[in-house]
């Protein structure tokens, strides 16, 4: 095929391959303006959109973004596509697909059935050819369950990871923001810890720690560090009680390859996490984030808009079937998106791609202090994303991770959201909320008083002690 | 009242993380919200703050150092492009100091310039004294730079490793926050699975004195492994005082 | 009392009077920066939070922010201040009252009880101290049930005025605009068309119009010309079948005069309205629309910040009993709200401070072409407006209003709002929908066919015909 | 197909608005959103037109023009600042062709030129057919003008009405339409209550003839009643072919 183009107001515009097509079709972002790959007019950019509406789906499956000799994720892509599930919309255009996709018979169920003939270009393609509430509209009849030692994705129901991070991984400190968090119902989804310092043996005293905590109060979740996924595997091979395994991950080879990973590191954690079989209602085992902006950062986009680089990311982690998936949205700064508009828009597309290609989207509904957002554009963003049906939000104390430095949601932001849109833990963790006497008669987190238990067990020096 | 404090606010003193805030509803009283705006207004505002070249200069004598920029030229392109941040500016000439040297270490103000103004000279001289045999190229004070700036200035220099110490972006409770990070054979063209890290040096973190701990055994490491990045891990012993209760079998 | 004051990171920072500090405390607002009562910078802004949350609430009582006797709003809300619902509160600053209104003891009776007992003012102050999730949170408790031939602002329930406007108030082309939104199940807060042209006689002919639609097809909604207040006197009198009264409305004695109206003149369409006893299920006839910038832009806000103007709009409009009211957000432009972020944060301040207020809020989510803003952002508000619990929303075909030169919601963005949160119609309106036939199993409304019989109708050519 | 296309789209024939647009789901169907993003972009594009000088000069002739400027330096000022916009800069000079006059015409560009470009010149002449014994002051073209600008223009003028001419604020169906403002004795300081406007004049609106029936009928109302706003009603007779299907008992 020789490119692209479409006519308006009696200009043409041509545009040289699907992959500038894609990009010039994207809403403005400071990310893909920094690529160079950004529309060069609004009316530029409607035109993209005109001439990505009439590209058929076909097309996709012969033209590779990225090529598919010097590029494993592509291989990934070609090679696990579902032609069977293809079959539905193979004889569509983008702009067909966008609106089947919108339509009434297009339900949970036949949304799950078409996910894997669908390839994350495809799916980003009509991520540009939506608004806001088409992204949000059809993300919530998606249905992407699953489970380890609690149950996730399931309908009315918004999980969380509780990230209890700490400047230099002390463990007392660690153990405070982990029961801060439980006390506001937090962590179903995951107990996690970003590790400050790299080293195994620190990585190895935090995951007892947490495992410790986790038995002690029979919490049905998991624990993770998000340490880097060799040191994880290097865990595991020490014994270490390891439940998931976390790596970020990016749409590209190159882009993985610069966070020190492959597709064959990914598959030896994996089965290293398969093998340990800790799971109790499930063995999803596998924790990725993702993040609009990785790739370029890392020079490793091969001229793609930076959300159709995200999209290919979930093609990455649905290899692996893992458990949670989260794209850390504003986290990386406005030299991928700019504010709070561009941080909302992205944040609902992330949520939308994962969700149709099956993975179990959750968000880090997030900013830094050098991007120019505030709490008010993360409200309005994690209210919006739990209308969408979002598997988990992450949350910190406060809002603030001191060491990390940014600030995701809060575990007061939970319950918000809990009350202003009726949304329940995992129903494992909401029946240990119930026997730890944390739930009122409205089923709402109860204030904290010395009466409960777990405070109660954390006064008397219990929870700091060491485990393991 | 609305606002049920959690009684265990005393728990607070372990970590300064903001735990134990209490509650209005489902939301945090007022005092925590506005003390959270107050501290977010500060955070936006260290990002503008500038390498403070006579303090350093000061601080590091008698060493030698030498200034230079990346070609972001100001702030606002700094943030936008950081492609710009990672290149040196046309001004540096290679004549001088060229090596070869076992390390340089670049001083780079990065989002928080505060951060390096405050811990670099101590971080520095602290890693010399435990290597007082390596040969040091002259300390390099970079403006609007990042990371891989230092990619460049080492191999101008002709230096095995290039050790950036950086600003962190700034957060609400840690504003001036200094990352060092390490990498063997710098070229342009390095990416970050290359180096190593050592994040998060300032008063309620790692103090200067224990990152210099960990770099110098890393440092010792990779020129001894002639590698940096994944593959080498930190195994530092333990920096004695660092607040981390370590487990008995680590 | 002779100013307020804080201090922040050593610096003190002293605020003349209660005018200047609410305005000192207000978001970032292009407003507010274009009438130089904004704060100077966010240390500023911050400053100005700390010192009015200590404000306690009775100074609001004694400090007016125009003076009683220069302006008739400012008496209006004096006079009838209600100091027996406000003595729950009396003790309380305006942070406590912060506080206490998110808190659980804060539920619909409570708020219904106590707003009599606040002033504009006081609401609008605590709003400055509020993050979006908290505007939405306290909202969404607040009930505010009023009726005309529908019942409006029941739980679960989000109305719609259907507003079918036409560039040259042609009788056709309006009719079918209606029933464009009729099909959709639009239109049961209000059909109401706003004339192009002034005259009474067209005015008249319009009502005509609309009145006979309404019977012919038993629809249990009300019509409205949005006409000024006296040419709908003028047309009363002639005997012009009025449903609603419409006016639009604002804070001050000035901005008001400045529409040609004062309170005088508005009791004398209320009394005149209230006379044709023409509801049903209640006896509510006014329809006011507010915005804030409309006294700033009429250089009538006394120095006060454009947020707390507007609050001072509502006590205007609970003095006539409502039935709805909506603040048209986005319509007046940029030099009052710059971009997205500042409707979407106007839009959610303004719903809240109605509210609590008492009144009937709606909003006509919406922006022109002169501003930075998108169909995203209104995606965006309207969602979180929903969610919130606003009465009704304002919805044109298309989203394109053709005569008043905005972008306002779609009929689509109700049946989208109706799915993705599951809010329905006034339940009267609810049921006439199904008696034609219009909603489908899943208590959707139905894609229109040739069975439908409202449509049936039209093409026989039937609702074209002129009505009266 | 999921888009169910209404069966009436035919309706649409009698009114530009956007009616019949069908159904993806909810959605309206992609055509109609990308047509209504293109839209969106051509109505931002509009409100940056400006005066077309040249042409208005030309289409006025004979008639006098005198060119004025308000306070707004830019469209990024005049957007942001509406006080500039209604405020004559330092240039004008009273000299010239003061009063008293019956009427002065301003046209001004407001929010989109481009619309008196197109409607000014005939609606004027059509005017002045209708008025025929008056004394009009020279037309006077403002540039990054508000409505309010005739006030101080008729005052300094000394003229008995000013006729403002008005570029409104662009649709996206109609991205070029006029709006006309008239206002008793301009002086600064009126308000909006003391004006009438006659508004939406373009091709799919009132066109310039109509727009100038109700206009000479306003004027000369306001003229023998010595005043104008909410005081004083459209009571135009019918302007014949509006489209506007008028009841018989008006
Ligand atoms: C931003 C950030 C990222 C971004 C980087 C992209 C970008 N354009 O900024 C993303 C999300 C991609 C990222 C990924 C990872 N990060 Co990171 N990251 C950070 C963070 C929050 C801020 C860095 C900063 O301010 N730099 C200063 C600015 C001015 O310079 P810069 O040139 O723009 O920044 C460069 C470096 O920060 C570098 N970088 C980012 N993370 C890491 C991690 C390592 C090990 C290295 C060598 C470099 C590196 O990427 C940037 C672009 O080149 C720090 C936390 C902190 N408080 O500093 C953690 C931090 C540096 N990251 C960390 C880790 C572990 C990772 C991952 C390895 C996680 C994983 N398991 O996959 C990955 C992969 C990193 C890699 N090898 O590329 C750790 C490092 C721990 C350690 N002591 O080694 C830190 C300290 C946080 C933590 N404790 O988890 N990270
Ligand atoms: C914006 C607008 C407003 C804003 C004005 C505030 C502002 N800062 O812009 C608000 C929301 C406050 C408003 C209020 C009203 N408006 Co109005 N408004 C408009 C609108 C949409 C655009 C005007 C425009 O583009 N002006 C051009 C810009 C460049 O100039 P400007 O100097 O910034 O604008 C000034 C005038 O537009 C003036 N203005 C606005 N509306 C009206 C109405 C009248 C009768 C007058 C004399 C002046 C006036 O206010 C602005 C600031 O001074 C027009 C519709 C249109 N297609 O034009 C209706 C329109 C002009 N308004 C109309 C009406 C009826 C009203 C109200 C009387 C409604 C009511 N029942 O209360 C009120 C009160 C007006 C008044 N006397 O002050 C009608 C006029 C009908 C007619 N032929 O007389 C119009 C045509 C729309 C309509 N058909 O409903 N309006």
């Amino acid at each position: 095929m020789s490119g692209y183009s479409s006519s308006v107001n009696g200009t043409r515009y041509t545009f040289e391959d699907l992959r500038s097509l894609l990009a010039a079709a994207s809403p403005r972002r400071s990310g893909d303006e920094l690529a160079g790959v950004a529309a060069q007019s609004e009316e530029h950019r409607i035109a993209a959109r005109f001439a990505l509406a009439d590209v058929p789906l076909k097309q996709f499956l012969s033209e590779c973004l990225v090529p598919y000799e010097a590029d494993e994720v592509t291989r990934l892509i070609v090679d696990t596509h579902d032609s069977a599930a293809f079959r539905k919309v193979a004889h569509m255009t983008v702009g067909d697909l966008r609106d089947w996709l919108l339509g009434y018979e297009a339900d949970a169920e036949a949304l799950r059935a078409l996910s894997p003939g669908l390839t994350p270009e495809m799916v980003a393609a009509t991520c540009k050819l939506m608004r806001n509430q088409d992204l949000i509209a059809v993300a919530r009849k998606c249905r992407v369950v699953t489970g380890f030692r609690s149950t996730l994705g399931l309908a009315g129901r918004l999980s969380s990871r509780l990230q209890p991070n700490h400047p230099t991984d002390d463990l007392h400190g660690i153990a405070v923001s982990t029961l801060d968090g439980l006390l506001y119902g937090a962590g179903d989804a995951v107990i996690g810890v970003n590790p400050a310092t790299d080293s195994l043996a620190n990585c190895i005293d935090m995951l007892r720690m947490l495992d410790a905590v986790r038995e002690k109060y029979d919490i049905p979740t998991q624990t993770c560090v998000l340490a880097h996924v060799t040191t994880a595997i290097a865990a595991m091979e020490r014994g270490a009680p390891t439940d998931l395994v976390f790596q970020s991950v990016a749409g590209t080879e190159a882009a993985n390859a610069s966070f020190g990973v492959n597709l064959g590191i990914l598959r030896e954690a994996y089965e290293a996490s398969q093998s340990l079989r800790r799971g109790t209602v499930g063995s999803n085992t596998m924790y990725f984030e993702t993040g609009q902006g990785a790739a370029l950062s890392a020079n490793a986009h091969h001229g793609m808009d930076q959300q159709t680089a995200e999209a290919r990311a979930y093609a990455v982690a649905r290899a692996f079937k893992p458990l949670i998936v989260n794209s850390v949205v504003g986290f990386i700064g406005p030299e991928y998106l700019y504010d709070g508009k561009q941080i909302i828009r992205a944040g609902l597309e992330d949520h939308y791609c994962g969700k149709l290609l099956g993975v179990p989207m959750g968000c880090d509904v997030c900013y830094t202090n050098h991007a120019d957002a505030d709490q008010d554009d993360m409200d309005t963003l994690m209210t919006l994303l739990t209308v969408a049906g979002m598997t988990f939000i992450i949350t910190v104390p406060g809002s603030d991770d001191v060491m990390l430095n940014y600030q995701s949601a809060s575990f007061h932001d939970l319950l918000y959201l809990r009350s202003a849109l009726n949304v329940r833990a995992a129903p494992e963790f909401e029946a240990w909320l119930e026997r730890m006497q944390m739930k009122d008669a409205q089923g709402r987190v109860r204030p904290v008083t010395s009466q409960t238990p777990l405070l109660a067990g954390i006064v008397a020096g219990e929870m700091t002690s060491r485990g393991g | 009242m609305a606002v049920e404090r959690n009684l265990w606010a005393s728990l607070r003193a372990t970590t300064i993380a903001r735990v134990g805030l209490g509650r209005a509803g489902d939301a945090p009283p007022l005092g925590d919200l506005l003390t959270f705006q107050l501290a977010h207004a500060r955070a936006r505002d260290a990002v503008g703050t500038t390498l403070d070249v006579a303090r350093l200069t000061a601080e590091l004598q008698p060493l030698h150092v030498r200034q230079v920029s990346s070609l972001a030229r100001d702030r606002i392109q700094y943030l936008r492009r950081p492609d710009l941040g990672r290149q040196l500016d046309r001004s540096w000439a290679d004549d001088l100091s060229r090596g070869p040297f076992d390390a340089v270490f670049v001083v780079a103000d990065g989002l928080s310039a505060k951060a390096v103004n405050d811990n670099a000279a101590a971080f520095i001289s602290a890693c010399m004294d435990r290597l007082a045999s390596w040969r040091f190229a002259p300390i390099v004070l970079a403006q609007q730079a990042r990371v891989a700036i230092g990619d460049e200035i080492g191999s101008r220099l002709e230096a095995s490793l290039a050790v950036v110490l950086i600003g962190e972006r700034p957060g609400l409770s840690v504003p001036h926050s200094m990352g060092v990070y390490i990498t063997y054979n710098p070229q342009p063209g390095r990416t970050d699975a290359q180096r190593n890290c050592i994040s998060n040096i300032h008063a309620d973190g790692l103090n200067p004195e224990q990152a210099a701990q960990k770099a110098a055994w890393l440092m010792s490491e990779a020129l001894a492994r002639k590698l940096t990045g994944v593959d080498l891990k930190d195994a530092a012993p333990d920096a004695g005082g660092l607040g981390i209760e370590k487990g008995g079998e680590s």
